[in-house]
């Protein structure tokens, strides 16, 4: 969560995914335009997925930029110890 | 509580989610990088106290699991001062909008910075009043529209950090949404700051603002905020021209030196136990 | 500090600052204001001297603003204000009253409207005192008459506001409030003092505005281990905004009724020779003490008069009116504004009688004359 | 907490007692106010008596003329607290004691500074240069006040010499206290003299 | 821009646009709040346009303060808010009223007390509009029931303002101010349009506070060449402060009585089928238009009701109440508030009659049926 | 009237005189300065207009024969910001106190510097509440006395010249009443300035300020004021420890070309006239 | 200034004439309360009928459920504003279909999106694809709420096209008007057919 | 009136005097306390007087100090013109 993370992220989790609330999600369209890896996409509702699960390299973008805190690191993440 | 805790701990998910705000409106990122500031400095939850005033943004303590206090347009600062006062140990933060903050509530800002007392002042400014429908606020650009600025505003910005500066605020700084990560430092230094510290984020509204303005969608405005900042480590080495129109980033002022006024409301307390006999 | 239990000899504004200290009162936020102040200048000096605290605010706005948080966040706490300043605060005791926080606001009525007679006597806030705050509002005023009242008062005034959470007003005058006067502490153990009722069931269950059967609710502070929200916006048991129809009315009549429930705990009055009286005085504060001279006087003239001295003023005692109008043949509101309260005892009157207002506003004191002028228009009206 | 405060007893002012009504007039800044609650505050550290002192401003914070009315009484209860009818009329300038003299009862006391009041008509009247005595005697002007408030005690008698120190005493810090106490005890002396004048009603 | 004569459909808060600039309205200095901010909108659009001014404020006691000063530069002036606004408005209220200043202030109420619901509707203003200001003051308030009246006491507004030279209040609520509905501009020269008094003597005899027969006095504004002093104080016929009893005196009961003395002139009200009416309502705003539907169909059901629809609130007309209770056997005071009216009706009813209300206070319109139900509760309570 | 006519003819003094001042206090010393610069500029009586709050200083319209209005407290600027747009022609010179100008009214002071509003603001800066007896301010020093500080003040006071640089005025000077002649020149100067202008007047209250913080007399004050100051364009040759305490004096900014409000409006209205089109 | 407005004439409702209660229901951002005001607004500008709009907020600003009721009347006054007993429901989503239904009138006419409102058993209902046709016909699904507005018109005829024309014509922009002409024309046409399906009461 | 006139006060007006309204003065001691040359002095009473009018150089400090507005140049300068 600092610059060079934001540059150069870090792969925290290889296996990791994310997830997305879909209730809360209001379809804004940010995680996908600022995803720098192009791992989300939008359905056809507009809401966002992880279309390309092995391009995440959970750098945080999307859950940190999300408006309404619809997306999460993945399960993996709860259980795993950080650094 | 504490770092590694999902966010959603320091929710009130289940029942107030989704919130109000509107698609892409950057306030709920403003919130979030608040919570994770919070939790990266393990406060606990019970300590911490969020105050907000009427606005948009003043929506937030809704969604937050603290002591959560929604007050009066403009007045959120004095109340968030008595409760410091009165229990010193909470961490307090104030969340208010441009209006909020900046219109009816500027006397407040610029007494409570006078005092430098021990409250984080995160200032949304989204450059319009989000919750009555937008109208210019005391950060609405020379030239943007707004409903009573129908041809284009005439009436001169604040700037939020040298105001700050100049009423006494010991920690002042400013960011933008779009500047996610730096904005979660800020936020995350400006809570351990002893003093009265201010952070101006920069947001977008892109329902009103933005629609007015000329800036659609959200991602857009995200992207304009991208292109008009300039970090304030580099200001020295750009043009008057370059700098034109654009919001300079970064922290201004830190020095947490600088007499606090809860603490030396102790001090003065302390002093009159010991020597009892004065007056 | 005030020796307990000697007689001294203090004025209406410090009175009402030890009355403040004996009730528990930890912190004072406010703006100097003529005639006021002192109350702000004696906290200034003793509450740091007892670990409270004392903040001179921007404004009073800032000033109530404040204290609720201060009430918030545990503390007893009041601000003192005058006309024009309580005029501002009027956003906020709507706020305290609909956040259901207990604070302590002290109006010391100066001679108006606007900046008036800034150093000169009145009561002409009286109605503002009711009805000042913008949506629907049920007051809780108190009004002492002398030095040894306004201490009595101002810790009725914080029991009041404590036990109900709602704002309460201490409603001085600028004669009362710079009088000196003889002044007896009384013992601290002689005092009582309420606090507000705390919650003791887990977190979980904790609604801080449950309706309960007396519509009064579990306080707690915050840092209390009991995180809720609170919001000026019509709001659910637990707090949270709502407007759906059901939640939101009966949220305001919780608000109304917890005082209405209690009112007759907290109507204070005193009656003075009323019993066989066939004319009667209603007054208050300052005037209520002209009255009395009146009443004496008028009774030395063998006219049955009595007095019936209003310590509460809001909610105003309807039923008081109406039971002593019973056996009474006129009515004189002895007060000291252009007629205020005398509205309300027309209005509360079941009978239809003579009811005459003596009235000065000229920021002097009521005289008994004045008033018994007024009995005798009243009495000759009558008997026309 | 009860309902009624009390229905009251009978009124207090049948019984046998006196109420003094006192008024203390001249202009801003001569401390008159000062001295009209140290009287009271004499008369309520006797323990016996009850007092209230009251006083007027002026539209203006500061300056101008200046008035504080004393109300001493052996009842128990002081209603209406100014005074109307005087029993004693204490005044420091000419324009006091044009403006008050009506106000005197016809037994009542006036009291004036001679150096400032010159021509008195009244048959109850003492003359006596507070000020200059001040000024000669303790030092300061100022402390004409506090002869007065001596002068009046010891023509009103019921308050007592012992109460009115112990109310100059706790009203001033140190560096002051000596000075007024000895204004007091010279008030007191002269005062004292004209105690026949006072009849208590 | 409304084409004159044409009918058309516009929301009440633009109506309220409207009749300011046909009464002359030329300065509007504001601060947005919900449900009134389409005024303030309007007004920065159409303004400038015509050589006037528009100023968003930083606050509430900014905006009454420019408005006022505009007012003594000599421009017929406008602010307009809704409940937390107006709460701080109050002492800026007083001030125009002691001033003697014309100003007219619009309130669109939203439900109260504090934030309240802000975007529903209400009328529980109706007190504070009567006596929210510190000291004695008397108000003057009008309360339209459609867009049309919108339009219509809008400029009545200003013309009572600027021949009383006093603050005028539009109460309108939120129902009304966004509702939209048939409106028609009238011709600009059927429209009668007052201004304040102006002084035709010369410099030396002008005084700007004289008393005069009927209490209004001359207007001369700031720059017009007659220097003068104005302040908040009491003050004599010139403008500067004095503290002498019967000038004090005097200048308060001008105050007042040039209001009361044209109290006729500036009670509105209708009348709705009371003549042969047996039971009366009594309602302003749009709850005189539930109250008017609950009229007819009562009268389906046979029962004689009349509605009496107040469009001067303030001063209240004790008179009318009078006047129509003659023949009256119960009346039901229909509010969007918790019995605010009601208390008025109460005191100004010269008999005993049974007076009930009918209040909703949800942020819903009160409904026809509402009224009728109290009707008959009224009704059931004298049969028994 | 003009430059030759006596300063009484620019007084009420057949009705209103003597003051009601204290002995010694600096407010009639600076309404004096003020009469003798609009005398100076030549400006017709009927031309000025003079806007007070409540306070001591706020008395000073009364003795002043222009048209006057004495408001409430802290609200002036907002008066005169309504009479300054009805008619732009009239000289408005708003006169505060320091609590008047900068407590409970330093909102409006910071929007009205904010928009560069064409008055001519005279703070009149004795670091105390004088009308109301003696309470501290937003300018009284640390460690100061006063009756609602009685151990001391713990708050920080405001640089009122910084304060309204920030907030964006176009004219900002401080001066004292001891430099009575640059005071005149000063108030001149600001007078004359199109925008808003901003003179923070360092004065004396002596018999509350003074008697509180041991400087009894006027004269013993004026001589404190003299001591206290450096003046603004020898300050870069001092020491911090030298300027400590001290009050800096003389004009910080001067910027005529600032856009000012009233003219934009102006503005604004002429091109609706024009491009009668638009909306 | 006359002190009474007028005493009440013999209320208006005793004439023959028609009172039509209309309530526009959908989620916000369908452009319901815009449809409502031109509905409205055609109907005045006929200038034969009366018409009055209103809304319900929520207690945001926006989002959420929303609501717009239109009245129109021939006869001079409409007092009570809102709609009680529901002479047309336009129901663009399920929530307020449900929420609603209750209160149509038994011969009242029900009108639902039908590819958001699937099931509906009333016998008068009509159901069509509003928002499908707005994106085919139109290009943008927000047109939907004009092709409603001409739906209506149509099926109600007392308002007339021309008026519908002018109220469109007169709320949109230059950039939006031709599409809103093109949208209410369509609804019109379709709505025209149903038009024996409304009893004017 | 400007910082060389304080310093080295022009001597406009050699034979002119000053005029002190004796009813607005408050004795407060300024003029005396500033006047340059000692041309003023107080009487018994506190009130200043041009004790020594020859000195005065009218140089101003008495009259733009005066909080009282009690002194203004004497009646020379009401019929004299000014440069
Ligand atoms: C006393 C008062 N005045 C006005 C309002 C109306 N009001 C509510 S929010 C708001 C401004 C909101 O703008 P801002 O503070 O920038 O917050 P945002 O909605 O943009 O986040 C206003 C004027 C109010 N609630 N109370
Ligand atoms: C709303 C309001 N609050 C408080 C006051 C009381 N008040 C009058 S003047 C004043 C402060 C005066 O201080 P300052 O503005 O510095 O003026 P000074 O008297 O020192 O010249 C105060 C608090 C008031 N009149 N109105
Ligand atoms: S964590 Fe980063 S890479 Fe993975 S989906 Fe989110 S933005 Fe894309
Ligand atoms: S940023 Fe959040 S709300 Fe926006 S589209 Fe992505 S998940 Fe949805
Ligand atoms: S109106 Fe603007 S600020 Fe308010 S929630 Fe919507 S986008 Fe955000
Ligand atoms: S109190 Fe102070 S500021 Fe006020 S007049 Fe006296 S000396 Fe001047
Ligand atoms: S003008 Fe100058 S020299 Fe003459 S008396 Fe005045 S201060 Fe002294
Ligand atoms: S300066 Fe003025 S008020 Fe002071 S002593 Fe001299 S003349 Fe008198
Ligand atoms: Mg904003
Ligand atoms: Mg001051």
């Amino acid at each position: 969560m600092n610059k060079t993370a934001e540059k150069k992220p870090k792969i925290r989790h290889p296996e990791g995914k994310i997830i997305v609330f879909e209730k809360w999600c209001k379809r804004c369209g940010i995680c996908v335009a600022f995803c720098p890896t192009g791992a989300l996409a939008n359905d056809e509702r507009g809401v966002p997925y992880l279309a390309a699960p092995e391009k995440c390299v959970l750098c945080g973008q999307c859950w940190l930029r999300c408006p309404d805190l619809a997306i999460i690191e993945g399960p993996k993440v709860e259980i795993k110890e950080e650094e | 509580m504490g770092p590694k805790s999902p966010v959603y701990e320091y929710l009130r998910y289940k029942k107030k989610f989704p919130t109000v705000w509107c698609p892409g409106c950057g306030i709920g990122t403003v919130m979030g990088a608040i919570i994770r500031a919070v939790m990266s400095l393990g406060y606990e939850k019970n300590d911490v106290v969020m105050v907000s005033g009427i606005g948009c943004s003043s929506r937030m303590p809704v969604y937050v699991d603290f002591n959560t206090l929604h007050t009066t347009h403009g007045r959120a600062i004095a109340f968030a001062t008595g409760i410091k006062l009165v229990k010193p140990h909470l961490k307090v933060i104030v969340v208010t909008g441009d209006g909020d903050g900046l219109a009816i509530g500027g006397n407040h800002f610029i007494h409570a910075a006078r005092r430098n007392i021990d409250l984080t002042h995160i200032l949304i400014n989204n450059s319009i009043y989000g919750m009555t429908g937008g109208q210019y606020s005391p950060t609405t650009p020379v030239g943007a529209f707004a409903y009573t600025a129908p041809y284009g505003n005439i009436e001169p910005d604040f700037d939020v950090v040298k105001l700050g500066i100049a009423a006494g605020a010991s920690f002042v700084a400013r960011t933008t949404v779009y500047h996610v990560v730096q904005m979660g430092k800020i936020i995350e230094k400006a809570l351990k700051h002893k003093g009265y510290s201010l952070v101006d984020v920069i947001s977008q509204c892109p329902v009103l603002y933005g629609r007015l303005n000329k800036m659609k969608s959200p991602v857009e405005m995200l992207r304009w905020q991208k292109e008009h900042t300039v970090d304030v480590r580099v200001t020295a080495k750009r043009s008057p021209e370059e700098l034109k129109g654009k919001y300079i980033v970064g922290i201004f002022k830190d020095e947490p030196d600088m007499p606090e006024y809860v603490t030396e409301y102790q001090k003065l307390i302390d002093s009159l136990k010991e020597g009892a006999t004065k007056r | 500090m005030q020796d307990k239990g000697k007689p001294t000899l203090i004025q209406g504004n410090i009175a009402c600052g030890y009355g403040a200290l004996a009730a528990g009162c930890s912190f004072f936020a406010g703006y100097p204001i003529t005639p006021s102040t002192e109350i702000a200048e004696f906290m200034a000096r003793e509450l740091p001297k007892r670990g409270g605290k004392f903040i001179q605010m921007e404004d009073e706005m800032g000033s109530l603003a404040a204290v609720i948080g201060a009430s918030i966040a545990g503390a007893k706490a009041m601000t003192a204000t005058s006309g024009p300043g309580f005029s501002l605060m009027q956003e906020h005791l709507g706020f305290a009253y609909m956040t259901e926080t207990p604070v302590v606001v002290v109006n010391v009525m100066r001679g108006g409207p606007s900046t008036g007679l800034p150093t000169m006597t009145s009561q002409s806030d009286t109605l503002q005192a009711g009805f000042g705050p913008h949506g629907d509002y049920c007051a809780v005023v108190f009004a002492p008459s002398s030095v040894q009242e306004v201490f009595e008062y101002t810790v009725k005034a914080f029991n009041a506001a404590e036990f109900l959470q709602t704002p309460v007003v201490l409603l001085m005058d600028e004669t009362l409030a710079h009088m000196r006067e003889r002044f007896v502490h009384p013992p601290a153990d002689s005092i009582e003092v309420i606090n507000r009722k705390e919650p003791e069931m887990p977190f979980a269950w904790f609604k801080r505005f449950e309706m309960t059967p007396d519509c009064i609710s579990n306080f707690s502070a915050f840092g209390d281990g009991y995180r809720y929200h609170i919001t000026g916006l019509t709001h659910d048991q637990m707090g949270f905004p709502t407007a759906v129809s059901r939640e939101v009315t009966d949220g305001l009549e919780k608000l109304r009724d917890k005082i209405l429930n209690h009112k007759e705990r907290f109507t204070y009055y005193e009656k003075f020779m009323t019993d066989d009286a066939n004319w009667l005085i209603v007054a208050f504060g300052t005037a209520a003490r002209s009255a009395k001279q009146a009443v004496i006087e008028a009774r030395r003239h063998r006219m049955k008069v009595g007095l019936l001295q209003l310590c509460t003023i809001w909610p105003f005692p309807d039923e008081l009116i109406a039971e002593l109008s019973r056996n009474i043949e006129g009515i004189v509101v002895a007060e000291m504004n252009m007629g205020q309260l005398i509205r309300e005892v027309k209005r509360a009157c079941p009978r239809k009688l003579p009811i005459l207002g003596a009235n000065r506003y000229d920021g002097v004191l009521i005289t008994p004359d004045e008033i018994i002028h007024s009995l005798k228009v009243v009495h000759g009206n009558k008997e026309r | 907490m009860s309902r009624a405060k009390h229905n009251h007893r009978a009124h207090n002012h049948n019984k046998e007692g006196f109420k003094l009504e006192i008024r203390l007039a001249g202009s801003g800044g001569q401390g008159l106010i000062t001295a009209g609650m140290i009287l009271a505050k004499a008369a309520v550290l006797t323990g016996r008596l009850n007092s209230v002192q009251t006083q007027s401003y002026g539209p203006e914070a500061r300056g101008g003329a200046s008035r504080s009315d004393v109300i001493i009484s052996s009842y128990e209860e002081i209603y209406y607290p100014k005074a109307r009818k005087l029993d004693l009329l204490l005044a420091f300038n000419e324009e006091s004691y044009y403006k008050y003299i009506p106000l005197l009862k016809e037994e009542g006391v006036l009291i004036v500074d001679e150096d400032y009041v010159p021509e008195v008509r009244e048959k109850n009247a003492v003359r006596f240069p507070f000020i200059r005595t001040a000024k000669t005697e303790i030092g300061t002007p100022i402390a004409a006040n506090i002869i007065a408030v001596g002068f009046i005690g010891g023509l009103i008698k019921v308050v007592g010499e012992k109460a009115l120190k112990e109310a100059v005493a706790s009203s001033f810090n140190e560096a002051f206290r000596e000075k007024n106490l000895k204004a007091l005890e010279i008030g007191y002396r002269v005062g004292s003299k004209q105690s026949d004048r006072m009849r208590l009603v």
